[in-house]
Parts: C-alpha cells; sequence; structure tokens
C-alpha cells in the first residue's frame, strides 16, 4: 500500500514542482517579451533583499508576484456561495496537472532503459485529455457563479460558451492525428512520428494551426480572452477573487498551456525528438520542454500583435471557419492516409484546404465586419 | 273608316280626362278638352257620313277575355242610330264645353271640372259605339260614375254631395237589372256580340224559356230596368230633380242631352229583343204615367232648374212612348234629337240667367230678366217654344210622330199623352212668365253674361227651331221609321194642346202679383208627391234592418273564432306539459345526458394534468409488469 | 483489498452524490452534486475494465451535460432556492413508496438466485477493439445513431431558439 | 467484487433517480433524476459485461456508449423544452404546468 | 497580396521585428525611448545624477522649492513674504505669515511658508510671479510617505534649498537667473548712485541757498516759493 503511494509521489512531486517553477519563469517571460515588443524593457528592479545581485533582469519579479499575492487580503463577497468560491480556483488547478502526467515528457524509444517521465501511459491518453480539459469550463462557470456578481456571471458564461465552442475543432483536429497514428496512446503517437513529424504533412499543418487556435481559446489567452479582459466585464470571472486564490486560478491558466502546449507538441511535433536525442537520450526532454517554450513564445508574441475578439465574431470563427476545416481536414488526411503519395498529397491537400479556408472566410465576411447596433428607436 | 279611327272617338276625350287629371291650370286643361271632343267630333261627322252612306259595319277590337271555350271579344258598330247618337254627343258635348269654360272661369278646380267631362264624353261615346253588351255596361258604368263625381262636384256643399250620392245608388239600382239582363243573355246564349255577322244576340232567337218567362221576355225586362233607372223613369226618378245641385252645364249635358238619352238609345238599340219579348207595351205605359207624374209635379216647382229637370223627365216618358208604341226605334230616337238640342238651350238659358242674376235659382226671386239679358232671353224663348212643340219647330215635329204612333197603337195612351202635354204648355208659359215678365223681384241688377256664354245659346236656338223641319223625314226614314200619313184628329189635338195650353197659362199668370202663392202649386206637387219620403219609409228602414241583421251575424262570427281560439290553446296546453315535458325531456333526453356528465365527470378526475402523479402511474405499471413476470418465470 | 476500498468508496460517493442532486434545495449545488456522481461513475467503469466508456463518460456527462443543464438552470427561476416553498410535489409520500418498491421488485430474481459464477479474466476492451466493433458489427447503430445526434441537436436549438429577439430591422441587415 | 453488489448500487441509485422524479416539483430536478436512471442503466450494462459470460463480444461497452449518447441527446432536447415551457408559463413547477391551453 | 491571414503575418512580423531589434540594433538601443528611471538605490536625494539616459534631465520639474544664498538658509533666504505666488496659486496650496521681530516691526522674512504637495500641479506660475526669484521647481520625485494626511504638506525648512544645489539640477536656468539678478543689481546701483548724487547736489544748493538767506535777511521777506528746488 505505502509502495505504490511512494511510486505515486515518486511520480507526481517531480511534475508538480517542475511546471510550478515553470510557470514562475513563464509569467517572467511573457511579461519579458510583451515589454520588448511594446519598446519597453519590462520588470528588471526587484532586487533580491540582502544579497550582492542587483537586479538580475527582474527575474525575481515573479516571486514579488507570489509573495504579494500570498500578503494581499483575500476578499470573499458577504452573499457569495462560500463552498463554491474556495473550490473554484482548486477546481481550476486540478485537471491541468492531471493532464500534464499524460504527456510524454522522453521519447520512449530512445529512453527505454531510463525511468519514464511519463507518469501514466494510458492507452487512450488522448481522449482522456479531453475529457479532463473538459472539467476547466466547470470551474470557470463555478467561479463565475459562486462570486454572486453580475457581470462575473456574464464573464463566467461567456467564457464557457467559448471554451465549449472550441472544444470541438480541438477534438476533432487532434482525431486527425489519432487516425494517422491509429491510436490514442501518446507513445504511439510519438513512435508513428519518427520518421516524419506530422506538421509536415499538408493535413498535419492544417490540423496543428486548427488545434493551436483553439487551444488558445481553450486557455482563454491572446485574441480570445475576452472573458477575463480588463477592458471587457472588468475581470470576466475572476473579479470577486483576490489573493491567493487570484494567482491559483493563473497558475491554473498556465498549466493548462502547458498542457495543451504539450499536446500539440506530442501530436504534431512528434514529442522529445530532435537532433543528438540518439547520443544524449536525456536531451528528449528537453527537446520537449524547447518546443512547448516555442510554442509559448508564439502565445505570448500573438498576445503582443492581435487586437481582441469580439463575442460574436469569437463565436462566429469557432462554428462557421475552424469547425467546418477541420471535418474537411478529417476527410482530407483520410485520402491522403490511404493514397500515401506525399508528393500528390501534398499540393492537393493544401491547394483543397486553403481554398476552402478562403471560401469560408470570404462567405462569412459579414462576422468579421464592423457590428451594426440596433438602437431602441 | 278602320277600326282604330272608329276607336278613336272615344278614347280621345278618355285620354285628355287622363290628361287634365293632373293639371292645375283651368284653361289650359280646357284647351285640351275641347280639342280633344273637337277632333272626335269631326271624327263622328266622317263615321256619320260613311254610315249615312254604306251599311252597317262591325269592327271587331280586341279580346277581352278569353277562359277555356267561352271568348268574349269587344267590338263596335258603325250604324246609322250610333253615328248619329256619336255625332249628337259630340257637338252637344263641344257646345257645353266653350259654355263651362266661362262659367267655371273663376273655379280654382276648374281643371278637375273638365277631367270629368271629358271623362264622361269618353264614357258616352263608348256606350253610343259599341257592339258587345259588356263594353256596353262598362261604358254605362264610366258615364254612371262621371256623373256622380259632376253632380257632387261642389263636394263642399253637403246637398251636392248627398245629391251625387243619391243619384249613384239609384241608377246603381237600374244598372244592378242590366247586369242581370246581360248574364241571362250571356247564358242563354252564349255570346254577349249584339250583331255578330249572324251569331250575334239580337240575331239568334232566344226562344227557351227561363223561369217561365220567355228568355227575350226576361232579358228585355231586365234591359227597360237599366233604362229606367238611368232614363229617370217613373220608380227610379227621383235622383234626376236633386242632380241640379251640380254646375248648371252638367245639368245642360247629363241631365238634358246626352246622359238620360242612354237608357232611352239602349232600347232602341236593342230593340229586336223587345219585339220578340213582348215588352213593348209595357215600355210604353211607364212612359206615358212617367210623363204624367212629372209634368204635375213640375208645375209646382218654384226653382228654374229644378222645373227644367222634371219636364226632361216627362219628355223622356214621351220618348218611352214613342219606342212602345211604334213598330220602329225610330219615332223615339227622333224625340230624343231634338229634345236634346232644346232642352240643352233652355239648361244653359237657364244657367245664364241665375249667373246673371248673381246664382238666383228660385223664380220667385226673378223678373224683369227680358229687358236685362235681351239675346238670352231670345234664345231662351225658342227653346221653350219647341219644348211646348209650338207648330213647326223642332219639337212639334218630333212629339206629333210619337203622338201619331200612339194614336195608331193605344188610344187611351193617346189621350193621357195628349193631357200631358198640355200640363207642358202650361208650366213653360208659367215659368217665363215668372222669369221674364214684369220688374225684377231679385237683390241684384241681372246683367248680361259674356260672348263665350250667349254664343252657343244662339247656336243651339237656330237648331231648336230648324231641326225638326229640315232633318225631320230624313232622319225618320234612315232610323227605319215607315213614313205614314199623319191623320187628321192627332194634328188638332197637338196644335189645340199647344197653345191651349199657353193661353190657359198666359191667362192664369199674366198680371198677376207674381209674390202671391201659385195657385196651381198645390202642395202635393211641391212636395214632389212625397216620392222620397215614401222611398226612405220603405228602402231605408229596410237597409237599416239589413244592417242591423249584419252586425249581428258579424259578432256571432267573432264569438264563434274566439271559442275555437280557447280550445286549441288549451289542447297544445295539455300536450306540452305532460306528454312532451314528462315523457321526453325528463326521462328521455335530459336523463340520458346527466348520465353520460357524471360518467364524463368520473373518467376527467383521472386525466387532471397532475404530470407528477401520471409519472407515479408509470412507476406502477413498471412495477406491476416486473412482479408480473416475476411470477411467470418462478 | 484495494479494489474493494475502492468500490465501497465511489459507491459511497455516487450514492451521496445522487442523494444531493434530488434534495438540494438550490440547483446549483444539485448540478454539482450530480458531476461529483458522474465521476463516481466512470471510476466505477475504470474498476470494471471499461475505461474507454469511462472516459467517454468523463467526456459527455461531466464536460457537456453538466455545462448544459447549469445553462438550463440559468435561464430558468428559484435557481439558489432561496424561497420557502414546499420542495415535493403534492402526494409525494406514494412517489416515496414507488420510489422504494420498484428496485425491491427488481432486485428480487437476482437476490434470491444467489451468487453468480466467478467472473473469468478480466476482459481487455481497446478503443482499437471497440472501433473496430462499431464499424463492423454496429454500424448500422452507428449511423442512426449520428441522425439522431443531428436532430437532437438541430431540434433543441428550434425548441429553446424562441422568437426573434431583434428581427432584422431597417438598421440590421436580413 | 462480486456482481451482486454492482446490482444492488444501481437499485440503489435508481431509487434515488425514482424518488427525485416522483416527488420533486422543479422539471431541472426531475431530469436529473432521470439522468442518474441512465448512469445507473449505464451501471448495470458494463457490470454485467463484466461478470458476464463472453465479455469480447464487447456488448456491454458498446451499448453502453449508445445509451450515453443518446442520454446526451435526451437531456439536450429535454432542456430545451423546458425552456420553451419556461418561456411561456413563465414557470418550472410541474404542478402548474397542468393544462394544454393556451394560458 | 490578398492572401488569407496574410494581415495577421505581416502585424506579428512588425511586432517581431521590433521585438528583436530592441537587443541587437546599436541606434535603436539608444533611443528605446522608454527610459529607466535614475534612480539609485540609497541614494540620497541630494546625489541625483542628471545623465541624458534618465527620466530627470535638466528640464525636468516636480514640485516648488524656496532658495536661499550663501550657507545659512534664513540668513541668506530670498523670500521676502510679499504673498503674490500665494494670491496667484491657482489650487491656493502655498500659505505665507510674515515675521515680525520683537517691537512687532515686519522684518522682510516668511514665518511660515508652506506648500501643500499633494494639491501643486506643479504649473509654475508662482515661479514666474516672484519678483525676487525666491521660488524655484525641483526635479526631485521620491516624496512618497506613508503618512496620508500631513506627509505631503512641505514646511519652510524643507522647502529651503540652497542656490548652489539648483545650479547642480538646472545648471542653464540657474545660471541666466543668477545673471539676471547680477545685471538688476548693478543698474539698482547705478541708479542708486545716480539718487544719491542729485540728492547731494541738492542739498548742496540749499546750503547755498540757506548762506545767501542769512546774508540778505535784512531784506523784506521774500516769497518763499523759490526755495525748495
Amino acid at each position: 500500500m505505502t509502495q505504490t503511494l511512494l511510486n505515486l509521489l515518486a511520480i507526481a512531486v517531480p511534475l508538480a514542482v517542475g511546471f510550478a517553477s515553470l510557470f514562475a519563469f513563464t509569467t517572467w517571460l511573457e511579461r519579458k517579451i510583451l515589454a520588448r515588443i511594446q519598446n519597453r524593457i519590462g520588470p528588471n528592479r526587484i532586487s533580491l533583499p540582502f544579497t550582492r545581485f542587483r537586479r538580475l533582469f527582474g527575474l525575481i519579479q515573479p516571486a514579488a508576484d507570489g509573495l504579494k499575492m500570498l500578503a494581499k487580503e483575500d476578499i470573499v463577497p458577504r452573499d457569495a456561495d462560500k463552498l463554491l468560491h474556495l473550490l473554484a480556483p482548486i477546481l481550476s488547478l486540478v485537471p491541468p496537472m492531471m493532464v500534464l502526467c499524460l504527456l510524454p515528457l522522453e521519447l520512449p524509444y530512445a529512453t527505454a532503459g531510463m525511468r519514464a517521465l511519463q507518469a501514466a501511459a494510458l492507452d487512450n491518453a488522448v481522449l482522456l485529455f479531453f475529457a479532463i480539459t473538459s472539467l476547466n469550463t466547470l470551474a470557470v462557470f463555478m467561479a463565475g457563479w459562486a462570486s454572486r456578481n453580475k457581470y462575473s456571471l456574464l464573464g463566467g458564461m461567456r467564457a464557457v460558451a467559448q471554451m465549449v465552442s472550441y472544444e470541438i475543432p480541438l477534438v476533432l483536429s487532434a482525431a486527425v492525428v489519432i487516425m494517422a497514428a491509429g491510436g490514442m496512446n501518446a507513445q504511439a503517437i510519438v513512435e508513428a512520428q519518427r520518421a516524419q513529424w506530422f506538421i509536415f504533412t499538408p493535413w498535419g499543418l492544417a490540423a496543428f494551426l486548427i488545434f493551436f487556435i483553439a487551444s488558445l481559446a481553450e486557455t482563454n489567452r491572446s485574441p480570445f480572452d475576452l472573458p477575463e479582459a480588463e477592458s471587457e466585464i472588468i475581470a470576466g470571472y475572476f473579479t470577486e477573487y483576490s489573493g491567493f486564490k487570484f494567482a491559483l486560478f493563473f497558475l491554473g491558466e498556465y498549466l493548462a498551456i502547458f498542457a495543451v502546449s504539450g499536446l500539440a507538441v506530442t501530436l504534431f511535433l512528434g514529442g522529445g525528438a530532435g537532433p543528438w536525442v540518439a547520443a544524449y537520450p536525456a536531451l528528449s526532454c528537453v527537446w520537449f520542454l524547447a518546443k512547448i517554450f516555442a510554442l509559448i513564445f508564439v502565445m505570448i508574441w500573438l498576445r503582443g500583435t492581435l487586437p481582441r475578439l469580439r463575442v460574436d465574431q469569437l463565436m462566429g470563427f469557432a462554428w462557421k471557419f475552424l469547425l467546418p476545416l477541420s471535418l474537411l481536414n478529417l476527410f482530407v488526411a483520410a485520402a491522403a492516409l490511404k493514397l500515401a503519395k506525399p508528393w500528390l498529397s501534398w499540393p492537393v491537400g493544401a491547394l483543397v484546404l486553403y481554398g476552402a479556408a478562403v471560401a469560408l472566410s470570404r462567405s462569412h465576411r459579414a462576422d468579421a465586419a464592423p457590428r451594426t447596433y440596433s438602437y431602441a428607436e | 273608316m278602320s277600326a282604330s279611327t272608329l276607336a278613336l272617338i272615344p278614347c280621345l276625350p278618355l285620354l285628355a280626362a287622363l290628361c287634365t287629371a293632373g293639371m292645375r291650370n283651368g284653361r289650359r286643361a280646357a284647351a285640351v278638352a275641347i280639342g280633344a271632343l273637337a277632333m272626335s267630333a269631326l271624327l263622328a261627322l266622317w263615321a256619320l257620313s260613311q254610315a249615312w252612306t254604306g251599311d252597317a259595319q262591325v269592327f271587331p277590337l280586341a279580346d277581352w277575355l278569353s277562359v277555356g271555350g267561352t271568348r268574349i271579344t269587344f267590338s263596335l258598330r258603325l250604324d246609322a242610330l250610333s253615328a248619329l247618337m256619336a255625332s249628337m254627343v259630340t257637338f252637344v258635348g263641344l257646345l257645353i264645353f266653350i259654355f263651362s269654360t266661362g262659367y267655371m272661369a273663376h273655379d280654382p278646380r276648374c281643371a278637375r271640372f273638365f277631367c270629368y267631362l271629358s271623362l264622361f264624353a269618353a264614357g258616352m261615346l263608348g256606350l253610343v259605339l259599341s257592339n258587345n253588351l259588356l263594353l256596353l255596361f262598362m261604358s254605362w258604368e264610366i258615364v254612371g260614375l262621371a256623373s256622380y263625381l259632376l253632380i257632387g262636384f261642389w263636394f263642399h256643399k253637403p246637398s251636392a254631395a248627398a245629391a251625387g250620392k243619391k243619384a249613384f245608388i239609384v241608377t246603381r239600382l237600374g244598372d244592378l237589372g242590366l247586369l242581370l239582363g246581360l248574364l241571362v243573355a250571356f247564358t242563354q246564349t252564349g255570346t254577349l256580340e249584339l250583331y255578330a255577322g249572324g251569331a250575334g244576340l239580337l240575331e239568334k232567337d232566344p226562344g227557351t224559356l227561363v223561369w217561365g218567362v220567355g228568355a227575350a221576355k226576361l232579358v228585355s225586362l231586365l234591359l227597360f230596368v237599366g233604362a229606367a233607372g238611368k232614363s229617370g223613369q217613373v220608380p227610379l226618378h227621383v235622383w234626376l230633380p236633386d242632380a241640379m245641385e251640380g254646375p248648371t252645364p252638367v245639368s245642360a249635358l247629363i241631365h238634358a242631352a246626352t246622359m238620360v238619352a242612354a237608357g232611352v238609345f239602349l232600347v232602341a238599340r236593342t230593340f229586336p229583343l223587345f219585339e220578340a219579348g213582348g215588352t213593348l207595351p209595357l215600355v210604353a205605359w211607364t212612359g206615358g204615367v212617367t210623363a204624367l207624374i212629372a209634368a204635375l209635379i213640375a208645375l209646382g216647382q218654384f226653382d228654374i232648374k229644378r222645373i227644367l229637370a222634371y219636364s226632361t223627365v216627362s219628355q223622356l216618358g214621351l220618348m218611352m212612348v214613342g219606342l212602345g208604341a211604334a213598330t220602329t226605334g225610330a219615332i223615339g230616337m227622333y224625340h230624343l234629337f231634338t229634345h236634346a238640342y232644346f232642352k240643352a238651350l233652355l239648361f244653359l238659358g237657364a244657367g245664364s240667367i241665375s249667373h246673371g242674376c248673381h246664382h238666383e235659382q228660385d223664380i220667385r226671386k226673378m223678373g224683369g230678366i227680358a229687358r236685362a239679358m235681351p239675346v238670352t232671353t231670345a234664345a231662351y224663348l225658342c227653346g221653350a217654344l219647341a219644348l211646348v212643340a209650338f207648330p213647326y219647330t223642332s219639337g212639334y215635329f218630333s212629339k206629333d210622330a210619337v203622338l201619331v204612333a200612339v194614336y195608331g197603337a193605344d188610344r187611351p195612351l193617346f189621350y193621357l199623352c195628349a193631357f200631358s202635354s198640355l200640363l207642358t204648355a202650361l208650366y213653360v208659359t208659367r215659368q217665363c212668365v215668372y222669369v221674364f215678365a214684369g220688374a225684377h223681384r231679385g237683390a241684384h241688377a241681372p246683367h248680361e253674361s259674356p260672348a263665350v256664354m250667349t254664343v252657343p245659346l244662339v247656336i243651339l236656338a237656330v237648331f231648336a227651331l230648324g231641326m225638326g223641319g229640315l232633318f225631320g223625314g230624313a232622319l225618320q226614314a234612315k232610323l227605319g221609321a215607315i213614313h205614314a200619313a199623319h191623320p187628321f184628329p192627332v194634328i188638332a189635338t197637338s196644335w189645340a194642346v199647344a197653345l191651349g195650353g199657353m193661353l190657359l197659362g198666359w191667362v192664369i199668370y199674366s198680371g198677376r202679383d207674381l209674390r202671391a202663392p201659385d195657385p196651381l202649386a198645390l202642395v202635393p206637387l211641391q212636395r214632389k208627391l212625397w216620392f222620397d219620403e215614401l222611398y226612405a219609409a220603405t228602402a231605408g228602414r229596410l237597409w237599416s234592418g239589413l244592417t242591423a241583421l249584419a252586425v249581428l251575424l258579424q259578432e256571432m262570427v267573432a264569438a264563434l273564432a274566439e271559442l275555437v281560439q280557447e280550445l286549441a290553446q288549451a289542447t297544445g296546453q295539455f300536450f306540452s306539459r305532460s306528454v312532451d315535458g314528462r315523457l321526453i325531456d325528463q326521462l328521455a333526453v335530459d336523463g340520458l345526458a346527466r348520465r353520460f356528465h357524471e360518467g364524463g365527470r368520473a373518467a376527467v378526475r383521472f386525466q387532471s394534468g397532475f404530470l407528477p402523479g401520471y409519472l407515479r402511474w408509470v412507476v406502477l405499471g413498471t412495477l406491476l409488469g416486473g412482479l408480473f413476470v416475476h411470477w411467470l418465470l418462478t | 483489498m484495494i479494489e474493494g476500498v475502492a468500490f465501497y468508496i465511489l459507491s459511497t460517493v455516487a450514492v451521496l452524490g445522487a442523494l444531493l442532486a434530488v434534495s438540494r434545495r438550490n440547483l446549483v449545488h444539485g448540478v454539482f452534486a450530480l458531476l461529483l456522481f458522474f465521476a463516481a461513475l466512470s471510476g466505477l467503469f475504470v474498476m470494471l475494465m471499461a475505461d474507454y466508456v469511462a472516459a467517454v463518460q468523463v467526456l459527455v456527462y461531466v464536460g457537456a451535460v453538466g455545462i448544459l443543464q447549469l445553462f438550463a438552470i440559468m435561464l430558468t427561476e428559484h435557481v439558489t432556492g432561496d424561497d420557502l416553498r414546499r420542495l415535493g410535489a403534492r402526494g409525494w409520500f406514494w412517489g416515496l413508496m414507488l420510489a422504494v418498491a420498484l428496485p425491491v421488485v427488481l432486485l428480487l430474481p437476482p437476490l434470491l438466485n444467489g451468487e453468480p459464477p466467478v467472473p473469468p479474466a478480466a476482459p481487455q476492451s481497446t478503443a482499437r477493439q471497440l472501433g473496430s466493433q462499431l464499424m463492423e458489427h454496429y454500424v448500422v447503430p452507428l449511423e442512426v445513431l449520428a441522425l439522431l445526434l443531428t436532430g437532437a441537436l438541430i431540434g433543441a436549438v428550434a425548441v429553446a431558439h424562441g422568437p426573434e429577439k431583434d428581427p432584422p430591422g431597417k438598421d440590421r441587415p436580413a | 467484487m462480486t456482481l451482486n453488489h454492482y446490482l444492488v448500487l444501481s437499485a440503489i441509485l435508481l431509487g434515488i433517480g425514482l424518488l427525485g422524479v416522483l416527488t420533486r416539483r422543479n422539471i431541472i430536478v426531475v431530469l436529473f433524476s432521470i439522468e442518474i436512471l441512465f448512469n445507473a442503466a449505464n451501471l448495470n450494462f458494463i457490470a454485467f459485461w463484466r461478470f458476464g459470460p463472453n465479455p469480447e463480444a464487447l456488448m456491454g461497452p458498446m451499448f453502453a456508449l449508445f445509451a450515453i449518447a443518446v442520454a446526451a441527446a435526451e437531456v439536450a432536447v429535454g432542456l430545451a423544452l423546458v425552456i420553451a415551457v419556461y418561456r411561456h408559463f413563465k414557470t418550472v413547477d410541474l404542478e402548474k404546468l397542468d393544462t394544454l391551453r393556451e394560458p | 497580396m490578398r492572401l488569407l491571414g496574410f494581415g495577421i503575418l505581416k502585424g506579428m512580423a512588425v511586432t517581431l521585428e521590433n521585438f528583436v531589434r530592441s537587443y541587437f540594433d546599436r541606434d535603436r538601443r539608444h533611443h528605446l525611448f522608454t527610459k529607466e528611471y535614475a534612480w539609485e538605490p540609497g541614494a540620497p536625494a541630494e546625489v541625483l545624477p542628471a545623465r541624458a539616459d534618465t527620466t530627470v534631465t535638466a528640464h525636468s520639474r516636480n514640485f516648488p522649492i524656496l532658495l536661499h544664498d550663501g550657507a545659512d538658509p534664513m540668513g541668506g533666504i530670498r523670500c521676502v513674504a510679499c504673498q503674490i505666488c500665494e494670491r496667484e496659486c491657482p489650487p491656493q496650496c502655498i500659505y505665507i505669515e510674515k515675521d515680525y521681530d520683537e517691537q512687532g516691526k515686519y522684518i522682510k522674512r516668511p514665518a511660515i511658508f508652506d506648500i501643500d504637495l499633494s494639491v501643486c500641479m506643479s504649473c509654475q506660475i508662482c515661479v514666474e510671479v516672484c519678483p525676487f526669484d525666491a521660488i524655484v521647481m525641483d526635479s526631485q520625485f521620491e516624496l512618497s510617505t506613508a503618512n496620508r494626511f500631513g506627509g505631503l504638506l512641505q514646511h519652510r525648512d524643507q522647502l529651503l534649498k540652497s542656490n548652489e544645489y539648483y545650479h547642480r539640477i538646472h545648471p542653464e536656468e540657474a545660471r541666466a537667473r543668477d545673471d539676471r539678478m547680477a545685471q538688476e543689481k548693478a543698474e539698482k546701483e547705478a541708479k542708486q548712485a545716480a539718487a544719491d548724487a542729485a540728492k547731494k547736489k541738492a542739498a548742496e544748493a540749499k546750503a547755498a541757498a540757506e548762506i545767501a538767506a542769512e546774508k540778505s535777511k535784512p531784506e523784506p521777506s521774500a516769497p518763499t516759493a523759490g526755495g525748495a528746488a
């Protein structure tokens, strides 16, 4: 009994601690990159007290934030739903945590001998991944509802609607890879990409783009961060949260980002594969993280450039653009896999997918157009 | 002369009557009426010329009625008799129309007066020309109606209205006779045509016996009753003197020339029937008695028009004698023609005199007219002479012919007629002395009438004098009279009677103070031999008794109806309450419905709309199903 | 041993979740209790070696149906249970009696017939096998199911759509 | 754990589901209870499949999958109806929905 | 190129270029125009380096300070409490009370001179109206205090700064201001000198006139008008 517990802890603790620290690093990274994009320097003033190091390029800023969060008073609205109010941040943190263990951190075929970093090599890993991430929607709603605040409820409902809408393209684009790899086991999928990463196939590229965009929406990031955008409905569902619960939400969000980008890497970017892995098998884990951070950089980069999407545009984009495209991609992938002639599948696939994309966007030009409002006469 | 032109003669005045019915302007109505009558007068003359030369013609007009086998067609007959009568009526009517334009000038309802006159003329002409008894009867009725309207023209005077009613009712009695006669004739012979090319009424021998009296005798008798009513013979003469209430031209037209002549014309027209029926002596004697009585009453009258009225009645009596005594109707008709002219003259003269004396009618308040109204007086005297049958006036020739006929046929009747002629001469001279001689006894001085009234008087005067001599022989021959020699005693008596009467009258009345009571005007004569009172006593009381009987009958019928209604209601009540109510409502219909209602209510409680309830029943069902299956398996 | 403990834990969680879901006045708490119940059930499925079904159970029920019910709650009234109206419908006692009677009746056959044979080796039900079965043996039910789901989707949208809030007036293109 | 354990558990869940269906006044709670019934049934399917004679036929999971799909469709349509009813009757109380007539 | 999504790529290219060049582009680095705060942790406010790349430059100005010449603050204080600046200050955040010596005579010095920095909007009107160049704008910005109620109300002693400090923070301005003062002083002295000379002259004239008057006393009384020159 204790043995199994120890085993469990042996697996769970490194993951939790590792990713929590990554979380801190990512917040610093995000603020620095955003600053640089906006011609400013970013955090660089916090210095470790009682130490020589002056400023260390603001690396201590996340720690300072964490400390600040701890110090801040944790306010709970008077007639809030106490139980749910407490439960929401926890529920938003647990699913990403659980999902992280599914990710194949290291290359199975390369590090056969070594201790697998992947916590659970489950057979239907991808399905479980999506099942558990859908819990996140629940947490968002619970937060919105529990704080008994009209704006937060509205923000919560918007977030839920958005996440539910983008879940479908996410799953469908993953389905393409499952079809290609023939199974839902993460290692099997990575194994299948040994020869060629799926991203280098036309349908794979399209699926990756759809997956990436949908994941942005799923984690309420950059162009889709409507629910929690300050300029919109105050701060969305975590308006009434302050102090450490607020931090928990952010932790949950970043873990979700790690999970989703990790999945994207396993599905499309060949997991831990990379140069010199054969020589130093441990390198696969580094590559895996590097790819994750590459995706995160793109996310941050997107956050620096793109303006926020309106609610109706956002929903229209999901249902009228991504969904049909992903369905079409499913067919193209099936055809390509059947023909198995890459020199043919690339031009045809690319042409078909790009044509469909253009057609869809042109037919929904009205959605993207500035909205005309009907005022009460 | 075609049927349509002949038919035009009566239709023109009818049309005029219709036109003037709505008019307000008297003068224009008069013009229309006179124009129409003048046209029909010309046509009548044209017809006379044809009838004079050619022989009799029958013009069928149209089918009046065709029911089953019987067909009644209207037709007109043109022969000497009808043509003469038509021309006489139109000519005299024309003169009277012209006279009445002056007389009625300032009467507010003058237009309506001319409408009635035209209607009368149309009726008269229709009667004269018709060859069908029914058409004759219809025109007869129109004439009766017109006379009623004209007599009662001044309906605001109660006496005029009463006179109109009296005339209408008495002539109606006569008409009844005519209608019965017509019906009997129709049932016997199957046709109403007088002359139908052999099949006519007069050409067939109605020999069969009806009610024990020969058909011809019965029909002729009934027809004579009609004629007596219309011409005012003894029992039915009472209406004629009262008819004087109407305006003078009316009296002239109707009671002198035309309407009264209708009866005589009827007898003349259907003379063969009378001959076959052998009722001629009755006709004669009725005529004689009428002449005597009328003459006597005339003596006792003081109203100028009433004297003339009674003289007309007596002259009609003479006409009837002429018809009854002679072998053909010619003698009577001839006297009718001459009488029409001088009697119209006398009436118009009287009208002019009363007009001049400001509507004074009583001769005792007149006198001295000769000096005041010379033209009227001259004309009037010519008429008087003709009436008296002064030798060589038209009256002398016609009355002489009658006397000759009577002398031959029935001696005592001859003596009766001679005596009445004497009385005639007597009352004429009495009237002349009262009116013309001496000083004017009235309140206002009389003044001469205008030309429009005196000119017709003069024309009539000429005719009154010359008519007899010029046309006498030719007229009688035309009408079928065999020209017999005049035996001397007849001529002597007529001369004596005429001159003697005049002398006697002059002796009695000239030089007397005309204001003193009149010796000859005995009380019975003044009271018209109490005929009116007699009728009132007999017919009046009979009639009121009849009405009382009718009222009684009516009340009995009402009571009976009341009883029947009561009975019906009772039975209805019974059925509705007992049978319908209890049996059907309670038991069969409502009862049944209530059963269903309760059944339904019981069922409804089950469908309560309580959803959880439904769910529970579902689960209970599955439970029982489960138990059943379980029971099956073990 | 571990299995027994897990079973009892999961079943009590399931029963408690179900009871709470049914009895809570505050519907939101009811929904979350229901979700707990679904999760517990998926755990039971895992114990019964049907992990694919467990994953699907989590994905469908906890993810979608739960959210759907939350949306439904949002659109209706008396959600927070703050009104004092009585909980049960009229005549709830009979409902209770039936709710107890039916399970007992259904349990009679197995309980009477005693213990079934010892379970054979744990069956393997991988996604691959399920997929192949679906495609070969159950392909007709699969297509019918597809039709049913599409129909339900469109029907639900049509029914819940309600009258046009903002009919395409002059200022909003149709 | 033997089959009977699972059967007892699903019977209990059935009872609780029925309790909800038969006694609660709020339609939505009734829908919850129906979901519970569905899951109880699924549990039975899988239990019988697990302890059944030939598990390789995969009858149990297949049936369970289909049942889950149908249940999802049912919930979707059911809640759509509830919303339509609420919009029309302004209440979700079963006892008040007692008439088909236009209120 | 009207390709789909081309707009997004172009946008991202811009931000990427901006990001990359912010590290490597030499000149770009210089005019990374967001300046860091010139702030040395722990350095006393006095030793404020006026560096180009800091936000504190020769032209930056925050809140007014009083100047005094020489070392002794109260001795060399320029402000004479004429209260012009108090009147002219738009938000009325200056409060001045004159100083009196024991006998109650007004000595040209403010007893109390307070500025409420929380109200001051640093519009520099007081500097412009001050006839004695006694008040100027300082570039010190580290003024946050924990005391919310009186913390930002600076009294005379806190406001007083030496002219030499002024030269250090705003060199050109200080120099220009001193030159102008010197020049004014020179003119005044020249005027003063001229006035003294004129007075002296008048005094001598009066003396000569008195002398002349004594000599001619015996004359009758002359009109006095011509006496006063």
